[in-house]
């Protein structure tokens, strides 16, 4: 039906007494998701969402309280790496970091720990992620969706919501759609939801909106090759980025003759993969592929 | 966010790092007076941020402190790859025995902070890696662990130093390292890092860049911000919390999300146009964060049209069309402005923006065709 | 090793963490102006690394200097589980609202170092985790990044922190952990951490255990030991780099490797006899090493026989032998002594042992009967 | 026919050209073991064992030059956890820590490192494994083994070599004999030990020799109970050893109720091994146990 969020998902929310945590908590749990449990350091034994949801201190005691299965961080940059740390330490197993802004060598160390414990981080500066009728995890707008069979996944925000609005408004509905976040250093790459999406037996397809920089989308195309036999189509952003405004010196030896919005499409193309030159084209691409 | 030279080896400095430091001069007379406090010959270098100086004529040797006045005249002033150089460092000029490259990134796409070293200094790393790619040691370090002893020697080794060499090295390379944590950077180099005639490393150049994210817990380095060599309009739009890039075309863009931003140039391009920016202006769109960016857009002369590209989401559509109509009504210049707001209240937004006279569209690919056409004193389709 | 108090609150105030240090006195008079000096009701408290000075009498209130000067002079002198008090710490007495526990500790089983909190403090925690298991936290932290904040959070909300003491909670968590880390402790405890009468968190007794194969890196720690605290004997055989612990038996034993010299302590046993000490020598078991560790063993006047038990292996019996006999030359008080060597050359051994007539066996068993046997005045079997 | 060490193993010794090392490489290589190369930094290029060792700077030459696929550890304890981590660092998957001394927050994170790394620590304060026949890498005495069907697995050193020549005196040979070492933090237990002599066709008996302190005994005794069908016999020393010499305070809250030689023996008693009172008994309960 869906990958990382469905009806069985028991939401936690770390920072939902702020003003972002409790606005989405709110729009989280009138989509559908089932949010159990909040956690601000202070306000223990609080409630929000008008007294629906129990505010804890700390994330273990949520968990124990609430038997929490997944958590979404809205807490400010720099509480953000200690946040994930402190779900990923309680036992939360599915991680969502909504926060923008955290250093990325702070992301670096949060990295390899979570790798390490087998917790599944998403993000951090993602939308999260949705399964039409089911559940919706972070900021992406319940109403631009619609059930269905197409997966996507994609590192932008907006860029997603364009995507998933043109699919909808053609009647191609999602089984999961999944942001993974514009970070340098994301807990979740490319392949591993293509993985996830390419196992799922209701994902009948999958989008992936990619954009300049690193290169994730070329090892995704690697990916696609190899094992994905499931129809798909994409769109690279930043094909008219002006080049090496946030590049490093020495890094560019490793990333050398990557990360051009051309050499993405390129890489994607020879894997099979229909490339779409603006997000309105995907939803005829999915249809020309054989997509219903 | 980059550091000059002279910044980036007082930070060396103060981890231990011998750093041919040397003083900065803003004018010829200045230069003469550090290149004596100095003595003997010393090298004149323009403390700009792009690369290249030394081609563009940047970094000369002079003999003495008359001819370190010359030499800085030339150089002050003059204009390497678009920026004006306001800044020379005086340093010792040093006899040079041997020039290696080191230098610590936070490599992304492996996620790993990695050590990158040659025994071919002097040169452009990436020139190095492309010509001779065995010449160049990437050792990623352990993500939690950091640096440990074993690097230092196997890096030692590999630049085939003198044991005598060693212990220095060692403490240059930890150096860096601590460096390079404690400033939250994304790249901290020096190159070269040379042998002196009288058998010391030293290093003769040196470059740190910054994670931004990391800014906020380094005000001391924010401070260290080089406003001479920013687009005035890009430091306008950072103090206005807004993502900006500006570029050669004449269609100005006001997008929500920086991939939105990319795509908006992207058909901006395909519909025969040329963006003249990139423009992120975050969640929540209000309308002063609107009208700045409007204003910031506008200060471009090139600019003939404007396309505002906003995924409703979260924000309701007719709260950001209202703020667009407020902020224009503040604008000194008017071009035509393509509006397209989608998602929702997209409607409403609709009557808001035909209302006040924009031009509206539903689809991205309408909005920057229509933007084009515009550009070009065309009316809309 | 252990710290003594003083000590450890003087390590634990170099991080921060608020602590009621005072002063120490090995004479009543000085206790009486240590007193004077801190004014007001003081403890005085008797410094000794054993547990339960406070049951034996060696913890006192003194309300004015001359008290102080009484107390100090009963407990100056005192003998605490075999231990002589020679040092009292005199500190100002804390008017107290409640006392937690707060300790880190390296757990081995766990292979881990965790956190260990509780807020019923001033007892043992043993004590509490016994009676109260619930009561005690006890917190593994990550092995690589060691003390997170929402670690700290954690521990300060079990405990029921007011809101205004979790800041201050803060520091002394985080110091009481770099103090841990930053000389290789095996345990660092905080008990009581008081909450005075005035609402500050304050650090009344503190307790640290070092590692002793850390104390390699922290001379200045090392400098610390409290010789007056530990058997001559023990301390004679560590400056030998001899392993050796003192007890109450007749027979002295002297084995390489630890495991085989506690399997020879059970053997003397098994057969009827009392170990009089534990003693590793080491590898090697060089002539001087041998000499030294027979003087330790003969100083113990209860010996009545020794029992030498080396595995030959690497090292040569014959060598190890010789040694011995060397070394016996040497001594100036005679017990009977029983030497097994095996292993390489342990018929040589034997030869040399009996030329030298010296009890000699074939197995372990047989050896530890012959030195029980000896110790009794018997002939050998 | 054996675990850990046989005749594939192509043993690298850091510190060979120190006293220890080189002393040990020698009775290593006399012994059979395949020695293929040394590292000791500085002396890289130079040979040792009479010019038949190469020797190289780093671990990372020495794995490239050689196909080195274990490591031996002699260098000193203030540079020896470094020497672990290169070890693993470089590839290798079996690192054997000869030294003593080694400050255990150092090896807790060693430890930690090489277990996420995948990669078989034994040691340190270790001697080291044998298998007789094949080879010995370490320092246990070669001349003391007996090609044989029993496993041998000890906390200590020379109390090892005791009951191995004891059995080899009685006709009874082992598969391979291993030293875990004393230290309280240890990259091997007893219980992974165990697991392999258990999954080794050829080990038809288990010989295990513990001491007091920890609870490592206690928890190998629950799994002998639960996994182990072959027959077994155990020494633990120490019954006669004092108490609390070496134990830290809030640290008794942890193994309370653990670490005496007799709760050892009674735990190992009750899992169905035999207990000898003397190392010499070992063979006899083991040919009551039906060992050939």
């Amino acid at each position: 039906m869906s990958i990382l969020v469905d009806r069985e998902t028991r939401l936690l929310v770390q920072g939902i007494t702020g003003r972002e945590g409790e606005f989405h908590s709110r729009a989280m749990a009138e989509y559908g998701t089932q949010v159990v449990a909040g956690v601000t350091p202070g306000k223990g034994g609080q409630t929000a969402l008008d007294g629906r949801v129990p505010v804890f201190d700390t994330v273990d005691e949520a968990v124990r309280g609430t038997g929490a299965n997944a958590s979404c961080i809205f807490v400010p940059a720099p509480a953000a790496a200690d946040a994930i740390l402190e779900a990923a330490d309680a036992g939360i197993g599915l991680v969502f970091c909504i926060t923008e802004g955290i250093p990325a060598l702070d992301m670096l160390r949060v990295y390899w720990v979570l790798r390490q414990a087998g917790v599944r981080l998403i993000g951090p500066n993602c939308p999260g992620a949705t399964s039409p009728g089911q559940a919706k995890v972070g900021i992406i707008p319940g109403s631009i969706h619609r059930e269905g069979a197409v997966g996507l996944v994609s590192r932008s925000g907006t860029l997603t919501y364009e995507v998933v609005q043109a699919m909808s408004d053609a009647g191609l509905g999602q089984t999961t759609c999944v942001g993974i976040g514009g970070d340098p250093i994301v807990g979740t790459s490319f392949i591993d939801v293509l993985d996830m999406f390419n196992q799922d037996p209701e994902t009948e397809a999958i989008v992936m909106i990619g954009e300049i920089g690193g290169d994730e989308e070329e090892r995704a195309a690697a990916f696609c090759a190899r094992e994905v036999r499931k129809p798909m189509a994409a769109f690279i952003a930043g094909r008219t980025a002006p080049p090496g405004r946030r590049m490093g010196h020495a890094g560019a030896i490793i990333s050398a003759g990557g990360g051009t919005a051309e050499s993405k499409r390129a890489a994607l193309q020879a894997a099979g993969v229909s490339i779409a030159d603006s997000p309105s084209q995907i939803p005829s691409l999915l249809r020309a592929a054989g997509v219903r | 966010m980059k550091l000059q030279e002279y910044r980036s080896k007082e930070i060396l400095a103060s981890h231990g790092v011998p750093v041919s430091v040397g003083e900065v001069a803003t004018t010829p007379a200045q230069a003469r007076a550090a290149a004596d406090r100095i003595g003997g010959p010393v090298v004149v270098k323009a403390q700009v941020l792009v690369g290249g100086r030394g081609k563009a004529g940047g970094v000369k040797l002079a003999a003495d402190p008359a001819e370190a006045e010359a030499r800085a005249a030339e150089i002050l002033g003059m204009t390497i790859k678009d920026v004006t150089v306001r800044t020379v460092l005086i340093a010792p000029a040093a006899e040079i025995a041997h020039e290696y490259y080191l230098g610590i990134v936070l490599d992304r796409a492996s996620r790993a902070v990695a050590v990158i070293a040659s025994a071919e200094g002097g040169v452009e790393i990436e020139e190095t890696a492309r010509t001779n790619p065995d010449a160049v040691l990437r050792l990623p370090l352990h993500p939690l662990l950091g640096l440990l002893e074993h690097n230092v020697r196997r890096v030692a080794f590999f630049l085939g130093l003198s044991p005598d060499l060693r212990g220095q090295f060692g403490s240059i390379l930890r150096g860096l390292a601590e460096a390079f944590a404690s400033s939250d950077a994304d790249l901290a180099e020096i190159n070269p890092l040379v042998v002196t005639a009288g058998g010391e490393l030293l290093a003769l150049d040196a470059k740190i860049v910054l994670d931004d994210s990391g800014l906020y817990r380094h005000p001391d380095l924010e401070a260290m911000r080089d406003a001479n060599e920013e687009e005035p309009s890009e430091i306008a739009a950072r103090e206005a919390g807004i993502n900006f890039i500006k570029l050669d075309g004449s269609i100005g863009c006001m997008v929500n999300g920086a991939g939105l931003a990319m795509a908006t140039m992207d058909l901006v391009k395909l519909a025969g146009g040329e963006p003249a920016n990139f423009l992120d202006i975050g969640g929540g769109a209000k309308a002063d964060r609107v009208a700045a960016a409007f204003r910031i857009i506008l200060d471009d002369p090139n600019v003939r049209a404007i396309l505002v590209n906003i995924f409703g989401g979260i924000t309701r559509g007719d709260e950001v069309a209202r703020g667009i109509v407020e902020a224009r009504a503040t604008l000194q210049r008017q071009v035509p402005m393509v509006v397209r707001i989608v998602g929702t209240n997209a409607a409403e937004a609709a009557q808001i923006l035909e209302a006040a006279n924009l031009i509206t569209a539903a689809s991205l690919d309408e909005a920057a065709a229509r933007a084009v056409a515009a550009a070009r004193g065309e009316a809309p389709a």
